[in-house]
């Protein structure tokens, strides 16, 4: 058993907190605006824990993988946004409940 | 730098076709997003039997990434040809390229941020491929994956960076169970987040949601794609971390569990679809499941898995260059007499549904032989039960519509007895277009051979597995 | 036990009760300064953990560029009362589950990495040699990072292509 | 293969095998004429090839066997072979000759017949000439085999010639069933004979049956005289003979003279080496042949159709030849053979031109007067009749019949017995071949005699005056196949030459005498011969059909019985099965089951209901669920 | 590889040939007959090939073997001597003559080539193939073409017909399967290969009962009873290229494949159970023949008779002589031919007047007489006279029992005095008599006269030189026989 540093741990759980919360607010908003913006405080959650992971390891590996997390997070923002503007000429975007054409 | 010639051919195929979209005509672009694929599909097959070696520091370049590289190509190659959303998107074959850059890298990685780099990739193209039409179907599959998308983009990285920091190395080698390591509930956990973000590009159970809508509003050639090349790109990444050894028995229980759920539900769900695509998104959910039992019975065949990929893809991409060809989600009465219509399209039609369903004279029976093998072997009984259900619940619903492309009249009406000149049936669809053929054709003879002369094949798959 | 990581995770914690706080506005506007604050936190915490160029990319890009693409979208649409009442009248209802989930996720992952705790300090990591990493062996996850871009930009085009409304 | 002399075996059956084939399987369309030069050529041609050899082989060289192929089977060799011996000469010439003269005959006999019969008529008839050949000629069992079974399907054919006739075929069906049994009986012997000799060359297989143990040399010469019975309508298997006048008649004239009906009695001669080793079969034979010879000649004077006269004759006939060959004298058997084949040809030939003057009918009664109507024809058939019965000095029939009494003389006691049977046949012979030929004498107003056509009157007459011209060589051509002419007593001698002149007068008194001819009419019992038919009936025929009709269900029963029990079988196992499960409780529950599933489905469909916020719940769950498994295994 | 063209060839081209009728009218067919003609001529190439130098017998003129999958024991192997390839090119002439025959088949006819070409594919496959996998599903495959014609194509209540012919091949069939499943489950390593099983060493009580389930499947298809009810349904209610397949080429399947394998394979289950084939063999020809006398469908009458006949062979197959099994082969390409040429003027004669009912029939010999005269040559073929290849069948197998057992062999005889019977009464009420109401008017034209000169010349020809099938079955003959040598 290795012992991690006490700092580490706690960004640890506070990384899979904030991918939790994300989580959480993916499952509970039916916006999609909400929706992406929980998608984004999700991704927050490894963002956090790698560079929490590299400042233990005094790695430079952990934030390079924040910034590719990050780039992912713009790119999703903006595919997202663009998705969300394009939908919303078609359904009502602020519930996401009325977008289920495709089911069962 | 030779080893990254397939990468650097099908980057450059990107780009040219994205610089010639806004001006030059579709077709440039489409010609040199091909092109492309094509050459990355040629580089990658010269390089097969070269001694391993690395491309780049990050990035492996062995007969598995060969392999890979091979497959994303070749199935985006055959994509882009049936690629014809209903307003001409001139993006289509740079994103199909650009997928097929993510599938290429993907194939080859041996570290956390190709790894996730490759899949974020192949997703975030994939949602734009699925969005081309923009009609709402189209939109609302883009959205779905979108979002299933980030949450299992986040569950990815959250494994990755939990193992990061048990670890310290984004290497898969640092990975592997050392003393430190055994045990660590570091490990464990990102064992678990790394699965389950797999699993949702994998879609097995129940993170695979996103499939059969995808299958069904997307257009076909990029469901084609999400299903044959990702899914074997995907396929290859997992079995490189299965190689590594995660904590067991989380990673392979857990595929186990996630595996055989998916063959159940994905056969299940699929028993009485009457969309074509539809049917085939849950059946690639179930086709998932199998390829997951086969990887948590361990590699005792090494290759089981590249086999039934091989298998899979050209049935998969047949069966949806037919469906695209029936117009948008074509339903079992629109298949009714297609093998007299149009033998060609019904006939590989049959093969690819019957090769799914893993009946002989196709690859899928030998596939279907390597996995009851596998996980016979393994003792994987939990496996074996869901995959005889599976099985035969398969049978049934691909046979439906078999059986509907060779039936040529509606119920209730009975042909004359000796008519002496038969009227032809009026001909409903189009011919198909030169390109179709070609690759239906190839999807086709593709299946046989694997069905009638696997030996070959499984020689030459047997030794991609490190 | 360093101070520096202490601080840290005092503001991590800061950022999830701000996240937490933003998942949960029935307004849009309000969720988004939420994230903001929260994003910022987590800015202070890269600092705290030695992270400078995370800590300033962070504000630069995310919470600078990425909520001002936000807030440009939110202008475009109608958040009026009835919006945000309507959201309200959502949020009241169908938490429970997902909540019971959440915490069934949060669980292991709190208990199980709670075992490992034992001293130690954050190490910063120069910005120099987080170039080195990434235009040096990473170079072609960095390259293939502007193709993800790429594609989300291709996507994002043609979405927005106005004449092809259906 | 070297050329010689004996190659021209080859060519002797050919022509007429070859008539066969162009008349009857050759697609073209042929006119009448055609027909019967083809017809014709094709039977004496074999004639004209078959005299050359019978004199090369009087000449001397009388020995020869000309192979044709080889087959192996396993070990064995199977050697097919022709082969010249002063037998098959002397019989093949016989039968060449009298097949050209019948087919000849054939051509105004048949001349009013449409086309298509008649070129089934010929392509029959010169099938039927070829076989006998084949078998006369053959070296092998194989060959000689296949000549006879043919035979028995030519005459099939021709006695059912006429085919709208029902009589006819069943003539001919009857025909061929019982000559098969005697076909099923020669096979067996002879692939019994096979099978101890390992070759079927004749020269090899007699001397193997002989070396052979005595159970089953007897076995096997007894199958080989069932065979010869069978084919020469011998008791008990003659019934079949009378029958098959359904035909027309030169081939009556065929069947009875050279060909068919002859063919027992050469097999047997063929095989008469072999016979005598197996001293009971000998006796078997002499017994059957005389008791025939005596049967066929009684029935013969009560017929009242003159065709079946001849055909009891045909049987009386062979019955001497087959005692002559029970005696151990085959070749007195043969010189009969010939001489029977001249005369009783002529007698078909002649009898058949005055019938057919009499519109068909062949009642003997229908003669009358036939000596002013046909003179020619009639005086034939006088000659004919003269030497069937013996006539001494003169006719040929006098000195083989001769021979065959002094041969039952000489044979000790036994063959005394027999030599009285046989006078006694003897005697019979004379009075119902002289009665047609009293009936004839009859006047009546018929004042304008004809005579035939070129076609009918040369055979006629050649055949005619051949019954003379043989009478001297019966003794040269026993001694030419290797035998001594037997001389009995002078008395014995005086004796049989008596009987022909008392035979004559009991036919003259049973023709002019009325009380006695009636009595003949009426002796409807002895003109049917014995009923040997109607046991047959019982024993064979009626238990066979009610075995096919029970059989085929015919009865009431079940059709195909056996083929139905593993049905019944089947059907009855499963009612055993289902009983338990009598309202189909699996059939239910299967339909229930996939009931259940297509509804489980429906309801399961709901799973995927298109929300995202579900999605990401189901995504929830499964990372709950692997975290909690994760979680799960670092407990120790 | 030509041995593999053999099977692969007709197979595919039943695929075209359901095309085919798009391209043009008659397309389908002539692409069989090219097909076929092609087929013969890679037989041919087979055939006149060096033997192949792994065989492991001196007997196989050609062998083809691919490793499949070798991991799961998966090969396909075909062998051929002179028994299969007799037996392939009577497949390949049959499935030319079947497709003239049926030239006016107008109804799916693409599907009804495609079923004839499938069916001789599927033969083809069982008489070449020496793995048994492959056998055995070669073996079922062949059953679903044939189902197909009788069921589509057929008379009267065709569909219950073809659904009696299916059941009792299929479940029949189980006996096979689990026999070559057993055996491949009891081998030291997985393998279907026959070869391999021979040399295997299978213990004596299990060979009887390997024989048992071999022998079930294949007396069925024989047909020996009493499992031969299906047979005279399914000849009776098939089209007429259906009868001649059925006759010619399914029946053949069951005694190639009792040929084959009892020797090779279970030496010792046959000594056991040889007394019982006899025995079945003596009563089945006497109770087809019995049974043929009694018929009032021509049809039925020689389905029947190919009971008798085939019973026949199974007498010779049983005898384990040497001279017995040289005659079933014999007699098994002999049938082939008649029976085809009976049920091939039958079925000619019944397009014509509708009926095959003996006692409506009649007259022929006055109407059309080369109907008359086609119907006499086979008639005497049926009858085993000497001349036709039929009688050196008989007479081998009549000799081979005389060896066996008297008795037996005077069983035999008996059958071929029954045989008179009822080959004259169907002569008797077709081809004699007073032309019928259903009377023929149009004599046999081309189409039909061309098959029968094919299969009469076939008849006669081996009936006259013998020596042309005797060489080529007898190095089969002996192969199957050597085994059976007891030390």
């Amino acid at each position: 058993m290795i012992d991690l540093p006490f700092f580490l741990v706690a960004s640890l759980v506070l990384a899979v907190g904030l991918f939790a919360v994300g989580l959480f607010g993916l499952m509970l908003r039916r916006g999609i605006l909400f929706q992406i913006i929980a998608l984004e405080i999700m991704l927050t959650g490894p963002a956090l824990a790698f560079v929490a992971a590299g400042a233990h390891h005094g790695d430079p590996g952990g934030q390079g993988m924040f910034v590719f997390v990050l780039v992912l997070a713009a790119s999703e923002v903006a595919l997202g946004l663009a998705l969300y503007l394009r939908l919303g000429r078609l359904a009502d975007v602020a519930d996401s409940d009325s977008v289920r054409t495709l089911r069962h | 730098m030779m080893a990254l010639g397939p990468l650097i051919a099908l980057g450059l195929g990107a780009l040219a076709a994205m610089l010639l979209a806004p001006k030059a005509p579709p077709a440039a672009a489409r010609w040199a997003a091909g092109l492309g694929m094509a050459a990355a599909a040629a580089l990658a097959l010269t390089r097969f039997g070269l001694p391993a070696g690395m491309a780049a520091p990050i990035l492996a370049d062995d007969e598995l990434a060969r392999f890979g590289t091979l497959l994303a190509s070749l199935s985006g190659l055959a994509a882009l040809v049936y690629l014809r959303p209903a307003p001409p998107a001139k993006e289509g074959p740079a994103l199909i390229a650009l997928a097929a850059l993510g599938g290429a890298l993907l194939s080859g990685a041996v570290h956390a941020a190709p790894l996730f780099i490759g899949l974020e990739l192949v997703t975030l193209s994939l949602i734009a491929l699925f969005v081309l039409p923009l009609t709402r179907p189209a939109l609302e599959a883009g959205y779905k994956l979108l979002i299933m998308g980030g949450a299992g983009a986040a569950a990815l990285l959250m494994g990755l960076a939990l193992a990061y920091a048990a670890t310290g190395v984004l290497d898969f080698a640092g990975w592997m169970p050392g003393p430190g390591l055994r045990g660590n509930p570091v490990m464990i956990l990102a064992a678990g987040f790394l699965l389950a973000g797999l699993a949702f590009k994998f879609a097995l159970v129940p993170f695979h949601m996103w499939a059969p809508d995808a299958f069904e509003g997307a257009p076909a050639a990029a469901a084609a794609f999400a299903g044959a090349a990702s899914k074997a790109v995907v396929a290859i990444a997992l079995v490189r971390l299965t190689a590594v050894g995660l904590p067991e028995p989380v990673w392979s229980g857990g595929l186990a569990l996630l595996g055989a759920a998916s063959i159940l539900l994905g056969n299940f769900l699929a028993l009485r679809q009457e969309s074509l695509t539809r049917m085939l998104g849950y059946s690639s959910v179930a086709h998932s499941g199998y390829i997951a039992v086969i990887l948590a019975s361990g590699l005792a065949a090494p290759e089981a898995v590249p086999f039934y990929l091989l298998a899979y893809a050209p049935a998969l991409l047949a069966a949806l260059c037919v469906a695209a060809h029936l117009g948008a989600d074509p339903g079992i009465e629109d298949l009714r007499g297609l093998a007299w219509e149009r033998p060609l399209a019904g006939g590989v039609l049959t093969l690819a549904l019957i090769s799914l369903a893993g009946l002989p004279a196709v690859g899928g029976f030998i596939a279907k032989i390597y996995l009851f093998v596998a996980i016979l072997s393994a003792g994987a009984w939990l496996s074996v039960a869901a995959a005889v259900i599976g099985s035969a619940l398969g049978l049934y619903y691909y046979l439906r519509f078999v059986v509907m492309l060779f039936r040529r009249i509606p119920p209730g009406q009975d042909a004359p007895l000796y008519p002496v000149h038969a009227p032809a049936p009026p001909v409903r669809t189009a011919a198909l277009p030169v390109p179709d053929t070609a690759v239906l054709a190839a999807a086709g003879l593709l299946l046989l051979a694997t069905g009638l002369y696997p030996g070959p094949f499984a020689e030459a798959l047997s030794v991609l597995t490190p | 036990m360093s101070w520096a990581g202490l601080f840290a995770v005092w503001a991590g914690s800061l950022a999830l009760v701000a996240m937490a706080l933003a998942v949960t506005r029935p307004n849009v506007v309000h969720a988004l300064i939420w994230v903001v604050a929260g994003l910022l936190s987590l800015a202070a915490g890269f600092f705290a953990l030695g992270a400078g160029f995370a800590g300033a990319v962070q504000i630069l890009i995310y919470a600078g560029a990425i909520i001002a693409v936000f807030v440009f979208v939110v202008m475009t649409i109608d958040s009026g009362p009835e919006a945000i009442a309507r959201e309200r009248g959502w949020l009241g209802t169908g938490w429970k589950l997902p909540l019971a989930l959440v915490v069934l996720v949060l669980a292991p992952a709190v208990f199980g990495l709670a075992a490992t705790a034992g001293p130690g300090a954050p190490t910063p990591v120069s910005p120099v040699a987080l170039g080195a990493t990434l235009f040096g062996p990473w170079a072609v996850a960095v390259e293939a990072a502007s193709a993800m871009l790429i594609a989300a930009l291709l996507g994002a085009r043609h979405l927005a292509r106005r004449e092809r409304a259906p | 293969m070297s050329l010689s002399p004996f190659l021209a075996l080859l060519l002797v059956p050919m022509p007429a095998m070859g008539a066969f084939l162009l008349l009857g399987l050759g697609p073209a369309h042929l006119e009448r004429r055609a027909v019967q030069t083809v017809g014709m050529l094709g039977a004496v041609a074999p004639m004209a090839v078959m005299l050359p050899l019978g004199a090369y082989c009087l000449a001397g060289v009388c020995d020869g066997v000309q192979p044709i192929f080889d087959l192996t089977v396993g070990d064995a060799v199977v050697a097919l072979a022709l082969k010249l011996d002063p037998l098959s000469a002397l019989v093949g010439v016989t039968v060449t000759a009298i097949g050209a003269c019948v087919i000849t005959y054939s051509v105004d006999y048949m001349a009013k017949a449409e086309v298509p019969d008649q070129r089934r008529y010929f392509a029959l008839m010169n099938l039927f000439l070829a076989s006998m050949l084949c078998m006369v000629l053959a070296g092998d069992s194989i060959v000689l085999f296949l000549g006879w079974e043919l035979m028995g399907l030519c005459s099939f054919f021709l006695i059912a010639y006429h085919v709208t006739s029902a009589r006819a075929i069943a003539a001919g069906r009857k025909a061929f069933l019982i000559t098969r049994v005697a076909d099923a009986l020669l096979l067996a012997g002879l692939l019994l004979l096979f099978l101890e000799a390992g070759s079927v060359r004749l020269d090899a297989l007699i001397p193997a049956g002989i070396a052979t143990d005595e159970v089953r040399r007897g076995l096997i010469a007894a199958l080989l005289l069932g065979g010869a019975l069978g084919k020469s309508a011998q008791i008990p298997f003659h019934t079949w003979l009378p029958s098959a006048m359904a035909g027309p008649t030169p081939v009556s004239a065929l069947l009875h003279s050279a060909t068919m009906v002859a063919a027992g009695a050469f097999l047997l001669a063929r095989f008469a080496p072999f016979l005598q080793a197996a001293p009971l079969v000998m006796a078997a034979t002499a017994v059957f042949g005389a008791a025939t010879a005596l049967f066929g000649a009684v029935s013969a004077v009560f017929q009242k159709d003159i065709k079946r006269l001849l055909a009891y004759s045909s049987i009386s006939q062979i019955g001497f030849m087959l005692l002559a060959i029970g005696l151990g004298a085959p070749e007195v058997a043969i010189a009969h053979f010939v001489v029977h084949a001249i005369f009783k040809s002529l007698l078909f030939l002649s009898a058949g031109d005055m019938t057919q003057m009499a519109r068909g009918t062949t009642d003997i009664s229908a003669m009358r007067g036939a000596l002013w109507a046909r003179p020619l024809a009639y005086l034939a058939f006088v000659a004919g009749a003269a030497s069937l019965a013996g006539i001494p000095v003169i006719t040929a029939g006098w000195f083989s019949k001769e021979a065959i009494l002094a041969a039952a003389w000489l044979a000790g006691p036994f063959g005394v017995l027999l030599w009285l049977v046989a006078m006694a046949a003897a005697v019979m012979t004379a009075v119902y071949a002289f009665r047609p030929v009293f009936v004839g004498l009859t006047r009546i107003d018929r004042p304008r005699p004809t005579v035939g056509g070129l076609f009918t009157n040369v055979p006629v007459v050649a055949l005619a005056i051949a019954t003379f011209a043989v009478a001297p060589l019966v003794e040269p051509m026993v001694a030419f196949l290797g035998g001594v002419p037997p001389h009995p007593p002078r008395a014995v001698e005086l004796l049989g030459a008596a009987a022909p002149f008392l035979g004559m007068v009991m036919a003259a008194a049973l023709t002019f005498v009325p009380r006695l001819s009636m009595r003949v009419s009426r002796a409807r019992r002895l003109r049917s011969g014995i009923r040997i038919d109607g046991i047959y009936q019982v024993t064979f025929v009626q238990p066979f059909v009610g075995l096919v009709r029970w059989l085929t269900g015919q009865k009431g029963g079940i059709a195909d019985p056996v083929g139905t029990l593993p049905i019944l079988g089947a059907e009855r196992l499963t009612a055993a099965v289902v009983r338990p499960f009598a309202h189909d409780p699996l059939d239910r529950g299967w339909s229930r089951f996939s009931a259940g599933l297509v509804r489980g489905w429906a309801a399961g469909r709901r799973l995927q209901t298109g929300r995202a916020r579900d999605y990401a719940l189901a995504l929830a769950f499964g990372l709950a669920l692997i975290l909690l498994i994760a979680w799960g295994t670092t407990w120790r | 590889m030509a041995l593999t063209a053999l099977i692969v060839l007709p197979l595919l081209g039943g695929v075209a040939a359901l095309l085919a009728p798009r391209l043009g009218r008659d397309a389908e067919r002539w692409l069989s007959i090219g097909l076929l003609a092609v087929a013969l001529i890679a037989l041919v190439v087979a055939w006149t090939g060096a033997p192949p130098e792994d065989a492991p017998g001196e007997q196989w003129l050609a062998m083809v073997r691919y490793q499949y999958a070798p991991a799961l024991g998966l090969q396909f192997l075909l062998a051929m001597d002179g028994l299969s390839a007799a037996l392939v090119a009577v497949s390949l002439v049959l499935g030319i003559i079947s497709v003239i025959v049926s030239w006016n088949i107008r109804k799916d006819s693409g599907l009804f080539h495609a079923c004839l070409l499938w069916t001789v594919a599927a033969s083809n496959g069982v008489f070449l193939s020496m793995d048994l996998l492959f056998f055995a599903f070669f073996w079922e495959l062949m059953l679903v073409p044939s189902f197909l014609l009788i069921s589509i194509w057929g008379h009267g209540d065709r569909e219950a017909v073809a659904l009696k012919f299916l059941v009792f091949n299929a479940v029949a069939g189980l006996g096979l399967l689990a026999g070559v499943f057993w055996m491949a489950a009891t081998a030291p390593e997985i393998t279907f290969d026959a070869f391999v099983f021979a040399e295997m060493g299978i213990p004596p009580v299990a060979q009887v009962w390997l024989l048992l389930g071999f022998a079930l499947a294949f007396l069925t298809k024989l047909p020996a009873p009493p499992l031969h009810a299906w047979l005279p349904d399914a000849h009776t209610m098939a089209p007429t290229a259906g009868s001649i397949l059925l006759a010619g080429l399914l029946l053949k399947t069951g005694a190639y494949g009792l040929f084959r394998f009892p020797g090779m394979l279970f030496p010792d289950g046959f000594h056991v159970l040889a007394p019982f084939g006899l025995a079945l063999g003596a009563f089945g020809t006497i109770y087809g023949a019995v049974l043929a006398c009694g018929q009032t469908d021509a049809k039925r009458l020689v389905a029947y008779t190919s009971v008798a006949h085939m019973s026949i062979v199974l007498m010779g197959l049983a005898g384990g002589v040497h001279f017995a099994m040289m005659g079933a082969g014999v007699e098994m390409i002999a049938h082939a031919f008649s029976a085809s040429a009976l049920f091939l003027l039958i079925g000619a004669l019944y397009d014509r007047v509708g009926t095959r009912d003996l006692r409506e029939l009649g007259g022929l010999m006055q109407t059309s007489p080369r109907f008359a005269a086609a119907f006499a040559v086979f008639f005497s073929a049926a009858l085993a006279m000497p001349g036709t290849a039929n009688f050196l069948g008989e007479a081998l197998v009549i000799t081979g029992m005389f060896q066996v057992n008297w008795v037996l062999a005077a069983i035999a005889l008996v059958s071929l005095v029954i045989s008179v019977v009822y080959a004259t009464r169907l002569l008797k009420r077709i081809i004699f008599g007073v032309p019928s109401r259903a009377c023929v008017t149009q004599d046999l034209d081309w189409a039909e006269l061309g098959p029968i000169v094919v299969l009469a010349t076939g008849t006669l020809l081996f009936g006259l030189l013998p020596q042309l099938l005797l060489v080529v079955l007898e190095p089969a003959v002996d192969a199957a026989l050597a085994p059976l040598a007891r030390p």
